[in-house]
């Protein structure tokens, strides 16, 4: 178990920047999740930790070593790959002693620690199986195992469940949890799946282009994203964003006119703006309701969708290029082109400047 | 092993010899239990590549039989050694153009094994047929007496089997005019002298007249099936025959067949002297064991041996009475045959000059060519396969 | 430094490799190119001395022998007659075995492609004797229909076709298979939705089968024309190059020039001449990929 | 039901092909069993009146039959061991890992793909000849090492071997040495078995090399033997078809063995022949 | 135009029944929705239909004349595939009209036609490009096209969007409804995404192993589902199930007892139920509730997931096997391990007696 640091971390490859100087540090015991957009750079940090790929500046420390010379498998780190790489001709039990048996460890010490590491995954009765005598979970859980024999300090995991159907992976990712409670061990995870993220992270870091947008715990991060950026990516449905313009602005609030010509009322600091700038309105669709009357907007539902648990409702409107969506309780079922009036509720709005700067939410 | 002071001697051997040597052999290796020869057989048709590719990859055994037509190539290449001078007996008393054969630069280069040439081989009964109990020794009778047999030998079938793949009837049809084959020190074709070209006017004659069937070897599946069912009645071929033909012809047929000398423009005519000649190799490291090996296969007793074994004639007149071959009806034509022998020229091209030859004279039996056309194509190749010998002949480095 | 370590590895496994074929295949290559300049033969062979930088002049002799010219001649006429010959053999047999009506098509496959690996020589002496004049079963069946026998390989104008006879029988299975997997390519649903559109059988070739298989005919013709460029034994054993020379390939004329007669210049140029023809053909080949590469 | 015609036309029709396609087969076995003589008669007989075996006495005894198989055995066998070891490693190397200038060399090595073998025959005879390489099983052997075609095989498949596998390889502390051995050769082991079966297909096969190289006939092959064997005997049709059965045996059942691999590698290849 | 009958329609492969007795009555310009399971015969019944598979037993009936003997092409159907099936050789246009073409169409009428249709899909400006030079949505129009062209009287849609990505389904998902609006022909579609079956079906058809489960309106399934199957198929997440016991049983509702010993009441007209029954209780995740007090059940949260629009929390009950799943409002947020009283909405809880078969509710 150990802490990671990461000091100006830059790489290229060739000529493409793909990490522009990332700092960040991860509490031993902490269990962090990386998200962003396909391409960002994820899977390449989490490569330079590991040591797969060389860095082509700044540092990475791992308990406070400096491991940026070290070769992989001497860096005190596991990794668990997206297709979980086992040998397909080895059983479980050699896959899991590989890195062992390479270590020259004794083979009473391997057997034990496989076989720990099995009882753990409940994975014991597949020992003498090939992987492709196993599901999709089992291989995983396999996977994971054979990091765990490694007893490494800092586990790496690169989309470990995105190989798995829905209903595996919701399984899956509740043994994540429960795994991190048990061994307590640094875990750094990559996933483009907003609930793994969600669900798993201590703290999430957010890249997108190859730098942190921003650092933070789920809610938080759903809370009070930092910018446009965070708020777009995190939550699902998309936030609905509206272009406004300020009307009035203070520290305790800020009353913006939308495109379309509506006044309404956010709940932020907006000290530092004033009447006539651009802003950018943000409403999530879970917040959106019928009822309320006021700060509210008038649209034409394109277009209705009704699950049973919930109703989605599509909206055009004048001031947001990809339309409003609402979630609405599965009972109301409004119908498609019904002239709808669509409540904004002030405390969980948000306002952002024209740079996408988020203005500290009041809430 | 190979250090139990055994000298291992490697004798290639082609076609039927190398399948006969062996037993040949066992007397010399009683008489000489210190060598020891291994006999690798090859087939004629590939013989000579197999020669020349094992002397460019350095892999030539000690000894081998080689066409005796093939020596001076072998020596012009400095591949062959000459017969030791203290050596002159295992040569002697051989018949004089096949010993000619054999000297190149006026030494003896390889020891003449046994004799060949070609003659005719002919179905009495077919030819008693048409009318005639003899072969009639001139072209112009000979043609004649052909086209009797063709007329009562019933459809399909021919009077004479010269497979067009084959330059040896055409060869000797060529050597009986006269005329030498080449010109210049054997730098340049003579095959368009009016001579030539009348024996490929004969030759062609043959084909276009329907006496001969336009076909090559190749097809034929066996020659003594189609000879004993009078698909045709004259055959060219050497003494090796003589045997096939009394092995594999039926006890019936045995009767009705005989051999004679090859009729020519106007008389009995001459042939090449053929046959092999045992040669050792200069890369051998064994020389005088070859030699001994060759001295011995060249002895009256052994070539008489050779003969029963073989069929084949032996080189050394003597052995001819040893033998009995005077006495064998068959056999005996073949000595007035070799009398006559017209020895080929000695270029070491000669071999692709003849294929050459042979190449356009089939083109001109399927009607490419006319035989003064025919004549000068030959020249023309030979010429140009001629040229390396002109340069080395003007640098001093051939003879 | 994992870089530098999986660089040092990579050439480890790479060189002996690399060193074969430099010095096997590329050294070579070039040696045949300064050998093509030389008048290099077997007294060459015996002392290098006779031998003569003769530059083009073996080539100007090739085009001046008329044996180079039937040699090139037969080979082009193989790859006329033989490559439509493979096409419709193998397209055909592909058509039939992707047929789900046809029973036992995995054994089929197996045998209509069993020719391809056969041993050539020993297949080619076998086929010599079925294409005998007398007592081949080719012409016993040709009797069967009245056709009178035909002198297949004593006659020149009948031996280019009865090697391709074997050559196809030989190589179709291997086209074969191009075709059946492409064919397999094609999505059942496209029959389907051709069936919904009123299209018959015939029609679903038409219009569904051949634009499916269309550039792969035209790759498989240009691998067959490689490799009937390419033809040496079967005239080897079959005819040794008869009857007058009809069928003498280039690689065949190639071999007797240098292997029979050790005019290694002379056959190097040959190879040269075969090299260039292969390399346009492939050439196109390239082309014709990276065209069809670009559409998909 | 209504698909019953086309279908008994369609299963006729592959049957006949199949038959054109076998019997030549079929009848080389059959003659090779007939007593001398039997098959050269009209019409020809489809099946010996008395089985023999003596052809096949004749050629192992008389005609060194025995040598020439082994020899094209030693051979095959040799040219595969060698093919792969020297083609395996470096196909892997060039789909998996980096290493300066390795577009550019593969694309050379695409280049000389292009070259037909027959070019170099000549010099390489006279290379081999200097070197005392003619005539031996090393100088046949030359070929097969340059066998670009195993290596773009090997190249094609390794390149679905997941970088993940090689990484977590890395991690768990294995050299590029113990990677190749330890976990790429075993997943690499289907494509191995089609290269293997390919080269010693295609080196039992080989007729224009060992007829050049191979001048002793102590070291004959036995396609070079038996097309030499075939001009001295050509009237020896049944133990032609002896000799021929003896040469074609071997690779056909092992392609009948191994076909599926077989025929994998053939479409691998199929960009070029 | 037409209604669609299928009577006692059954079909074997060989040995195994795939489709084991359907009737169904498909009214003119209905849009009927088949889903069902993977390999429950869905595809099967839909080529049935078109003529493409024949039929083993029973009839099918296209616009009241018996169609059973007939090719595809006479049918008067047109079929759109999940893989589109466009024939990758010809323009879109000679795609839209090659049926007619084959049809013997005159030409300006099939022009007529395939511009109109064209039109209809907006993809007029794409009638000369190749299928390759298409996008997944275009290319799905062109599929639409040509079986609109065809002018026929059933469309049949074998999982028309499943080859699209999630963002172009919902928009083509829209276009469908759209074009069902314009058409009004009768069309039958199959489909394994609930959503699109409860978005666009006027009736959806749910098979289960080549038998009809249950056919109704989409509402309908999923307020009033016949039986178990039924109900846990439609409906995501998915509906949750206490085995339990009925302890009073009338026409006016039911009192059971769950395996783990609590008593709760379910408003279903329970005349045929006795005391000592064997029953199943059935409560969706976005009913349940943390308050609400009586009608409740006590559980140990396994684990929740946080996901700012909604919570999701695993219970642990006796009476679930696989669990409980509660679907809470984003505010409310349990830890892992308290325990929680869920209440169960009398009016919105379902029972089911021992074969599956659903209690009519009252409400
Ligand atoms: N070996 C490489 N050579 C060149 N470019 C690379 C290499 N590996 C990654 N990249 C590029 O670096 C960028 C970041 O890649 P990375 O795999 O880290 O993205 P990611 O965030 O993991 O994306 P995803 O969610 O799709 O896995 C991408 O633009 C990618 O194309
Ligand atoms: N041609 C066929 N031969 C034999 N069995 C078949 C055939 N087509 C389908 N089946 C079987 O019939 C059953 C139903 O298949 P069908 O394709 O109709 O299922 P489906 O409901 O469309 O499934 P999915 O959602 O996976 O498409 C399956 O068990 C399938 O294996
Ligand atoms: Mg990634
Ligand atoms: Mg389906």
């Amino acid at each position: 178990m150990a802490n990671v640091t990461l000091e100006g971390v830059r790489k290229n490859f060739g000529a493409t920047e793909v990490i522009r100087g990332v700092d960040l540090t991860i509490e031993d015991g902490e269990f962090v999740v990386f998200v962003g957009p396909s391409g960002c750079g994820k899977s390449t940090l989490l490569r330079l930790i590991a040591g797969l790929e060389d860095l082509t500046g700044g540092d990475v420390l791992i308990g406070d070593r400096n491991v940026s010379g070290e070769a992989p498998a001497d860096r005190g780190i596991a990794m668990v790959f997206q297709s979980y790489a086992l040998y397909p001709h080895m059983t479980v039990r050699q896959n899991m002693g590989f890195g062992l048996k390479l270590a020259k460890t004794d083979k009473a010490e391997v057997d034990r620690r496989v076989n720990a590491a099995a009882e753990v995954l409940t994975i014991t009765d597949l020992l003498d199986r090939k992987p492709k005598q196993l599901s999709g979970g089992q291989r995983q859980r396999v996977a994971i195992g054979r990091a765990i024999v490694r007893e490494p300090q800092v586990f790496l995991f690169d989309e470990p469940l995105s190989n798995l159907d829905a209903a595996l992976r919701v399984r899956m990712r509740y043994e994540f949890a429960r795994l991190h409670g048990e061994l307590k061990t640094t875990m750094i995870y990559v996933t483009h799946d907003q609930v793994e993220a969600m669900t798993l992270a201590d703290r999430i870091v957010v890249l997108s282009a190859g730098r942190i947008e921003q650092v933070g715990a789920p809610m938080d991060l759903y809370e009070h994203p930092d910018n446009l950026f965070v708020a777009g990516f995190i939550g699902s449905p998309r936030m609905n964003f509206l272009t406004a313009e300020v009307v009035e602005a203070s520290a305790g609030g800020a009353m913006v006119r939308t495109a379309a010509g509506e006044a309404l009322t956010v709940a932020v600091d907006a000290a530092r703006a004033k009447p006539g700038d651009p802003v950018t309105l943000g409403v999530r669709p879970e917040h959106l309701t019928l009822t309320g009357g006021d700060n509210a907007l008038t649209a034409r539902a394109d277009f209705v969708e009704t699950l049973g648990h919930a109703t989605y409702a599509y909206l055009a409107h004048d001031a947001a290029a990809d339309g409003i969506t609402c979630q609405l309780p599965g009972d109301v079922r409004p119908k498609a082109g019904e002239a709808l009036t669509v409540h904004v509720p002030r405390a969980q709005a948000h306002l952002f400047d024209a740079d996408g700067q988020a203005f500290q939410r009041l809430a | 092993g190979p250090n139990d002071g055994v000298t291992r001697l490697t004798l290639w051997a082609m076609g039927n010899e190398g399948a006969a040597t062996p037993a040949l052999l066992e007397e010399f290796h009683r008489l000489n239990p210190d060598v020891r020869v291994s006999v690798q057989a090859l087939p004629w048709t590939a013989a000579h590549e197999k020669l020349l590719t094992a002397y460019a990859g350095d892999s030539l055994p000690d000894v081998s039989q080689v066409g005796n037509t093939w020596i001076a190539e072998m020596t012009a290449i400095g591949a062959a050694t000459p017969v030791p001078a203290d050596a002159d007996d295992i040569v002697a008393g051989g018949f004089e153009s096949v010993m000619e054969t054999n000297r190149v630069g006026g030494r003896m280069m390889g020891a003449p094994w046994y004799v060949d040439t070609r003659l005719v081989f002919y179905r009495t009964d077919l030819l008693a047929r048409a009318g005639y109990d003899a072969v009639p020794q001139d072209w112009a009778g000979w043609k004649r007496a052909m086209h009797a047999v063709k007329r009562t030998a019933g459809d399909g079938n021919y009077a004479i089997l010269m497979p067009v793949n084959e330059f040896e009837q055409l060869l000797t049809f060529g050597l009986q005019t006269g005329e030498p084959l080449l010109r210049d020190n054997d730098s340049r074709g003579n095959f368009s002298s009016p001579a030539f070209v009348s024996a490929l006017a004969f030759y062609k004659s043959l084909f276009d007249e329907g006496l001969a069937p336009t076909m090559s070897a190749t097809q034929i599946s066996n020659v003594w099936d189609e000879f004993s069912r009078g698909f045709f009645s004259f055959y060219f071929s050497g003494p090796w025959s003589v045997g096939d033909f009394r092995r594999r012809l039926s006890d019936a047929m045995q009767a009705n067949w005989a051999t004679v000398g090859v009729p020519g423009p106007d008389g009995p005519g001459a042939s090449a002297p053929g046959g092999s000649s045992l040669i050792v190799f200069d890369s051998s490291p064994r020389k005088d064991a070859a030699w001994r090996l060759v001295r011995y296969l060249s002895q009256v007793d052994t070539q008489a041996r050779f003969n029963a074994l073989t069929g084949n004639l032996p080189a050394k007149v003597e052995a001819w009475a040893a033998a009995g071959i005077r006495s064998d009806d068959k056999l005996a034509p073949f000595e007035g045959q070799l009398e006559r022998a017209v020895p080929v020229p000695k270029a070491p091209e000669w071999e692709r000059v003849v294929t050459e030859m042979q190449v356009v004279a089939e083109r001109m039996v399927r009607g490419e060519y006319t035989p003064e056309t025919a004549g000068a194509e030959i020249d023309r190749r030979a010429d140009r396969l001629l040229e390396k010998r002109r340069w080395m002949l003007d640098q001093g480095r051939a003879a | 430094m994992s870089a530098a370590r999986t660089e040092r590895a990579a050439w480890g496994f790479v060189s002996p490799a690399l060193a074969a074929v430099g010095l096997f295949l590329v050294i070579p290559v070039f040696g045949a190119l300064l050998l093509s300049l030389t008048d290099f033969d077997i007294y060459a062979l015996a002392d290098i001395r006779n031998m003569r930088f003769v530059g083009l002049d073996n080539y100007v002799n090739l085009l001046g022998n008329p044996l180079f010219w039937t040699a090139m001649r037969n080979t082009a006429w193989f790859a006329v007659l033989g490559v439509p010959a493979t096409i419709v053999a193998s397209l055909l047999a592909a058509v039939l075995l992707n047929s789900k009506m046809v029973k036992w098509r995995p054994i089929w496959r197996v045998a209509f492609f069993a020719p391809y690996v056969t041993t050539l020589v020993a297949t080619a002496v076998v086929w010599r004797y079925l294409l005998h004049t007398r007592y081949g079963v080719i012409n016993w069946v040709l009797d069967g229909f009245g056709i009178p026998p035909v002198d297949w390989l004593g006659q020149p104008e009948t031996a280019i076709p009865a090697i391709l006879i074997f050559a196809v029988w030989k190589l179709f299975g291997y086209s074969m298979l191009i075709f059946l997997a492409v064919l397999q390519t094609v999505p059942e649903e496209l029959y389907e939705a051709a069936r919904i559109d009123g299209a018959g059988p015939v029609k679903q070739f038409r219009h569904v089968t051949l634009p499916a298989i269309a550039p792969t005919v035209l790759l498989v013709s240009i691998i067959s024309v490689a490799t009937f460029f390419q033809l040496f034994a079967e005239p080897y054993v079959m005819t040794q190059g008869g009857p007058a020379q009809s069928t003498v390939t280039v690689l065949y004329f190639m071999y007797e020039e240098g292997f029979k007669w050790w005019n290694l210049g002379s056959a190097s140029a040959v190879a040269f001449i075969l090299f260039l023809c292969i390399f346009a053909i492939t050439l196109v080949q390239l082309w014709v990929s990276r065209r069809l590469g670009s559409e998909t | 039901m209504k698909h019953a015609l086309p279908k008994v036309l369609l299963n006729i029709a592959v049957a006949l092909i199949g038959l054109i396609v076998l019997f030549p087969l079929a009848w080389m076995v059959s003659v090779s069993f007939m007593s001398a003589g039997e098959a050269a008669t009209f019409p020809p007989p489809l099946l010996p009146a008395q089985p023999t075996l003596e052809h096949y006495r004749d050629l192992f005894a008389n005609q060194g039959m025995g040598r020439y198989l082994w020899n094209s055995v030693a051979l095959a066998g040799l040219a595969t061991g060698l093919c792969l070891l020297v083609t395996v490693p470096a196909g892997y190397a060039f789909a998996k890992l980096s290493f300066t200038g390795r577009d550019r060399l593969f694309q050379m090595l695409v280049g000389a793909w292009v070259i037909p073998a027959q070019i170099g025959t000549l010099p390489l005879f006279l290379m081999l000849k200097q070197v005392g390489l003619v005539n031996t099983y090393a100088g046949a052997l030359v070929p097969w090492l340059t066998s670009i075609f195993g290596l773009f095989l090997v190249r094609q498949y390794a390149l679905s071997i997941p970088d993940e596998m090689l990484e977590a390889a890395r991690v768990d502390g294995a050299s590029e040495r113990q990677i190749f051995t330890r976990v790429v050769l075993p997943t690499l082991q289907p494509i191995l078995v089609t290269l293997a079966l390919f080269v010693f297909v295609g080196s039992w096969n080989d007729f224009l090399w060992p007829l050049i190289i191979l001048t002793d006939q102590s070291n004959y092959t036995l396609p070079v033997a038996l097309a030499t064997l075939s001009r001295e005997h050509v009237q020896d049709i049944e133990m032609m078809m002896a000799g021929s059965v003896i040469t074609v045996l071997p690779v056909l059942i092992l392609f009948l063995a191994l076909q599926r691999y077989y025929i994998r590698g053939m479409l691998a290849g199929s960009v070029k022949g």
